[in-house]
């Protein structure tokens, strides 16, 4: 009854964290887009959190660079569990047009581990949403 | 005053400073100067000509050479100084006093290529990231990078 | 009281990544080093490993905000390279999708700077009617923010009389709201209370910083590639260069909606005097050996690619300075003797586009960088020193 | 049977449960009209018209790890969100709404309960000043910092008020003040500056915009919760809707006439009331942009403050025109 209560909550209220590791722009700004009142994601109660301590979903986009990793180790730690991490776009997938330069690791899933994939470049704000509430529907 | 004018001007008033000025397009000017008189001419242009405006600084990896291009411009025409050092030698006086927006490009630089910005008011060593390993100048032509190997979360990798 | 407070590389006021590291007394910033390399990605070093078709790809994910600009630059001066000219439909359209991405990259910073200030209706309400220009964007090149409409040699897709008629539609829509808005940003007493004689940056200053775009115009500096350098169609259509010289936060906004309303007018003047004739001309693969400095005013300010062909399929060297690279010095003169509730508004005033600005550059530093131990008394000494000598008595009062 | 009747009191109608539910509904409310202000729907799928969403939020928080930070002080850090909790529902008890009998005051209704509440309204500052320094965190010890400065600046203003129409009415009793502006509705009119004053002091005292300094999101990340997690947030937000619920109470009780008829028609007038000053919260919340921490001293002390003493001005004088 307590777990049945608790698995509503949690999908009935995930706050996201919005992590870019080095993304060109489009995704952050497409994420950003998904709050504004065309898309308007507190519909499913989707809040965007500033501090990783409040955050349930960590929505990554962007590929990791070199500088950014330990950084996003560090604030993958801090979120309190459970937490799930959403890689937005073809960059944070697997780097994209950057994949193999000099300062790139690779996709989000190099660094920490990734639950739900969102491609496009960048990924439209409806394919975004659609893939937090499929996240939430994995449960 | 046109382009064709500015040119005459110029090639009076620098004199021996300026080895060539060339002028490929419209606009565009390039003009090549030793290094030692890099800071005299920088100083002339903005003092005479009002060239206070740096876009950037490029650095182009000729091999032997390193070759440096500073684009200034103004409302009338851009201004490309081009001025070569050896590889072996990479020094180049900073003209972060003269134009102090210059900075950051010179500290670009110094980072990319490994040349030595003399004067520069904040020297600090310029590494990207912060575990990047010495003498790595990623722009140098002979500079080749071994890719890391990746790993596919729950593949076969 | 002083502490180092951290801002980035995570962080609620910016979207991408980069440290700003503030030394504070209490509430007012005494120094400030800016950290970069978080969003480098070593373009620079890509671009010399592939063709120059690929490249238009490269460059346009520079950054997601300015990408047809980025393209547009390199294209402009790889046509010259291979010594080709686009036709006048192709240039119409190609310029028409960058001053529509002017508007909504401007857009898009109005809400930001609303955001910044704690102003979250405004940024809901300027990020709804973004979405008017996302979707005439969405509908001329088939994608929302990567619009790939570049080619060398001209544009990939034409437009029809049916999206002439919506452009011109959802312009007379956006112009009407844009008013709404000047008006909001400049007479709202809340949010002109936390702009107006905040991030103070003199003209002279700006110009020995070599600052470009709305943050020099906004200081008296009416500095515009497409009025002094006027490349394709910009000596055919008929604007003006917005500035103001409160050379604060105020200034920023007020030239960036100005600027706005600028590009409504450009847009339609080239949809209304969009040339008949092809979109493109074949581009061959190779360019021969040369070099080219093309510049390009994106929203943000001047863009300069600096391109050297070797005669082979694949650049020399394409060198990438993009805007924001350009402002941060001067942002570092602004943010100084500022408070942290400042901090957002003077960063986001520039309209930093990091990812542009790192594709090769590492590390900035302001300040002195020296971290020695200081004792309080000597720092409240120089706090009082500081406080004499500080320039601008700061608008503390409020004016309701 | 008495320590039942107590029990329940304090347990289910109108202490914790109730005030649960209540203030749930309230934030629910104020993030509906906040929305719909900025042309957004605001929550719409959890529950009928997204009604249970801060519900989920709550118990989802409840779920969730509790990180304490390593250098911060761990008993204090723990126990700081339990006695704010318990605080402002000892202020809610005192709200007129559940002992409306004049004749027969008891424990929560008694002559100076207008200065207790005050009073418990005031020390869950204090609390978010002790949690912000205990974390030891720079972002969570500039927002303790601000949230003093801050106190300074509205907590006068608010004072003299609420305390001007309690003049008027010569009482120190909210229920009697209630009682007096239900005889003379047209005296509520007077105070219509008190209002205007206290609903600005209360949004202060809130911490919403415009001065959300403390927790500015995009200066200082989450300000004085920064290091909060899991239920230990979750009772800090609780407390804070708690707090909106009790202080839009008590402006009702004073600048709007309270809470008249019995039980259940004085409950819908309480739901009617406090609604219509959180509505006049979100509106302020949604209309304005974040102010500076200079801003607000300044903002408070020279328009509220004296404000604030003109309204008792215009009471005494109105009081010496009336007796």
């Amino acid at each position: 009854m307590l777990n049945k209560l608790a698995r509503w909550s949690r999908i009935r209220s995930p706050w996201v964290l919005h992590l870019n590791s080095g993304a060109c722009n489009a995704c952050d700004i497409e994420i950003l887009a998904a709050l504004t009142p065309r898309f308007d994601v507190e519909r499913f109660g989707i809040l965007l959190k500033a501090t990783p301590r409040h955050a349930d979903v960590i929505i990554a986009s962007g590929p990791v660079t070199r500088q950014m990793r330990d950084r996003i180790i560090r604030i993958y730690e801090q979120v309190p569990d459970p937490k799930f991490v959403i890689a937005v776009g073809a960059c944070a997938l697997s780097g994209c047009v950057y994949r193999g330069a000099y300062n790139i690791m690779g996709g989000i899933d190099q660094v920490i581990p990734v639950n739900m994939y969102v491609p496009g470049c960048p990924a439209r704000p409806d394919a975004i949403i659609d893939g937090v509430v499929k996240l939430l529907g994995k449960l | 005053m046109t382009d064709t004018e500015l040119i005459e001007k110029l090639k009076a008033d620098l004199g021996g400073k300026v080895a060539e000025i060339a002028h490929p397009a419209p606009r565009r000017l390039f003009l090549k100067v030793a290094p030692q008189d890099l800071i005299a001419v920088t100083t002339r242009l903005r003092d005479v000509y009002g060239v206070v405006f740096l876009s950037t600084i490029s650095g182009v990896d000729n091999g032997e050479t390193f070759e440096i291009v500073y684009h200034f411009s103004t409302p009338e025409t851009d201004f490309n100084l081009r001025t070569e050092i050896p590889r072996a030698d990479p020094h180049i006086a900073s003209i972060t006093p003269v134009i102090p927006g210059a900075i950051l490009y010179e500290r670009e630089l110094q980072d990319m290529f490994g040349m030595i910005i003399d004067g520069l008011p904040d020297p600090r060593p310029l590494v990207l990231p912060d575990d990047w390993p010495a003498g790595n100048y990623p722009l140098r032509k002979d500079w080749k990078r071994v890719r890391p190997e990746e790993v596919i979360p729950g593949g076969k990798s | 009281m002083n502490f180092q407070i951290p801002i980035g590389p995570q962080h609620p006021a910016l979207k991408e990544p980069i440290s700003l590291r503030m030394t504070v007394e209490g509430e007012v910033i005494t120094d400030v080093d800016i950290r970069l390399g978080y969003n480098h990605r070593g373009m620079e070093k890509l671009a010399e490993e592939k063709t120059w078709i690929q490249n238009i790809y490269l460059v346009e994910r520079i950054c997601g905000i300015c990408s047809h600009s980025h393209a547009t630059c390199y294209v402009q001066g790889v046509e010259k390279l291979m010594d080709i000219t686009p036709p006048k439909r192709g240039l119409y359209i190609r310029y028409l999708v960058s001053e529509l991405e002017r508007v909504h990259s401007h857009l898009l910073w109005l809400g930001v700077a609303g955001h910044e200030a704690g102003f979250d209706s405004f940024f809901m309400y300027t990020w709804r009617d973004r979405e008017i220009v996302m979707d005439l964007l969405e509908m001329i090149s088939g994608n929302r923010v990567h619009y790939a409409i570049n080619t060398l040699g001209g544009v990939r897709r034409d437009i029809d009389e049916g999206q002439k008629a919506k452009i011109l539609k959802g312009v007379a829509t956006l112009r009407k709201r844009s008013e709404y808005y000047f008006y909001i940003g400049a007479n709202e007493p809340t949010f002109v209370a936390r702009i107006a004689g905040v991030g103070y940056l003199s003209k002279e200053s700006a110009i020995a910083l070599c600052a470009v775009g709305p943050t020099a115009r906004a200081s008296g500096w009416a500095r515009d590639v497409r009025k002094e350098d006027p490349y394709a169609v910009y000596n055919e259509v008929d604007f003006e260069v917005a500035t103001a010289d409160s050379c604060d936060v105020l200034g920023r906004v007020v030239v960036r909606v100005k600027e706005l309303l600028e590009s409504y007018k450009l847009i339609e003047q080239m949809v209304k005097g969009l040339p008949a004739g092809d979109i493109a001309v074949k581009a061959p693969r190779k360019a021969k050996p040369g070099e080219v400095v093309s510049r390009y005013e994106a929203p943000r300010g001047e863009n300069i690619h600096y391109i050297k062909a070797n005669g082979t399929d694949k650049p020399e060297r394409l060198k990438v300075r993009a805007p924001t690279l350009a402002n941060y010095p001067a942002t570092v003169e602004m943010l100084r003797k500022g408070f942290i509730a400042d901090i957002p508004l003077i960063f986001a005033a520039i309209d930093p586009c990091i990812c542009c600005a790192e594709r090769t550059v590492t590390l900035i530093a302001a300040g002195s960088g020296e971290e020695s131990v200081v004792r309080m008394s000597d720092l409240r000494r120089r706090a009082i020193t500081r406080h004499q000598n500080a320039p601008v008595k700061r608008n503390a009062v409020w004016p309701l | 049977m008495a320590a039942l009747r107590t029990l329940l009191y304090l347990v289910i109608y109108p202490g914790l449960l109730f005030l649960f539910v209540y203030s749930t509904f309230c934030e629910w409310f104020d993030r509906k009209v906040y929305a719909r202000l900025q042309n957004r729907m605001g929550p719409t799928h959890t529950g009928r018209f997204g009604l249970l969403q801060p519900i989920a939020d709550f118990v989802k928080l409840l779920a969730k790890e509790d990180v304490v930070p390593e250098a911060a002080d761990k008993r204090l850090f723990t126990v700081l969100p339990i006695i704010g909790l318990a605080i402002v529902s000892t202020a809610g008890l005192l709200l007129p709404v559940w002992n409306f009998d004049l004749a027969a005051p008891g424990f929560t209704s008694f002559s100076g309960d207008i200065i207790v509440v005050l009073y418990l309204l005031s020390l869950p500052t204090l609390i978010l000043f002790l949690a912000a320094w205990s974390s030891t965190n720079p972002f969570s010890t500039i927002g303790g910092a601000r949230v003093l400065t801050m106190l300074f600046g509205y907590e006068v203003p608010l004072v003299l008020a609420v305390l001007s129409p309690a003049i008027l009415a010569d009482s120190w009793r909210l229920a009697e003040i209630a009682a007096f502006y239900q005889a003379k509705p047209l005296l509520l009119l007077t105070n219509l500056l008190g209002f205007i004053v206290a609903v600005i002091a209360v949004q202060a005292k809130l911490e919403r915009t415009p001065f959300d300094i403390p927790h500015a999101e995009t200066e200082i990340v989450g300000g004085t919760f920064t290091e909060y997690s899991g239920k230990k947030l979750a009772l800090f937000r609780l407390t804070f809707d708690i707090e909106m619920v009790v202080s839009s109470g008590l402006l009702a009780a004073v600048f709007l006439g309270g809470f008249p008829g019995g039980a259940v028609v004085g409950f819908l007038h309480f739901v009617v009331k406090t609604l219509f000053v959180i509505f006049l919260l979100s509106l302020l919340r949604a209309l304005t942009s974040r102010i500076r921490i200079d801003q607000v001293v300044s903002f408070a002390w020279k328009y509220l403050a004296p404000l604030a003493v003109l309204q008792l001005l215009v009471t005494i004088l109105l009081k010496g025109l009336l007796s």
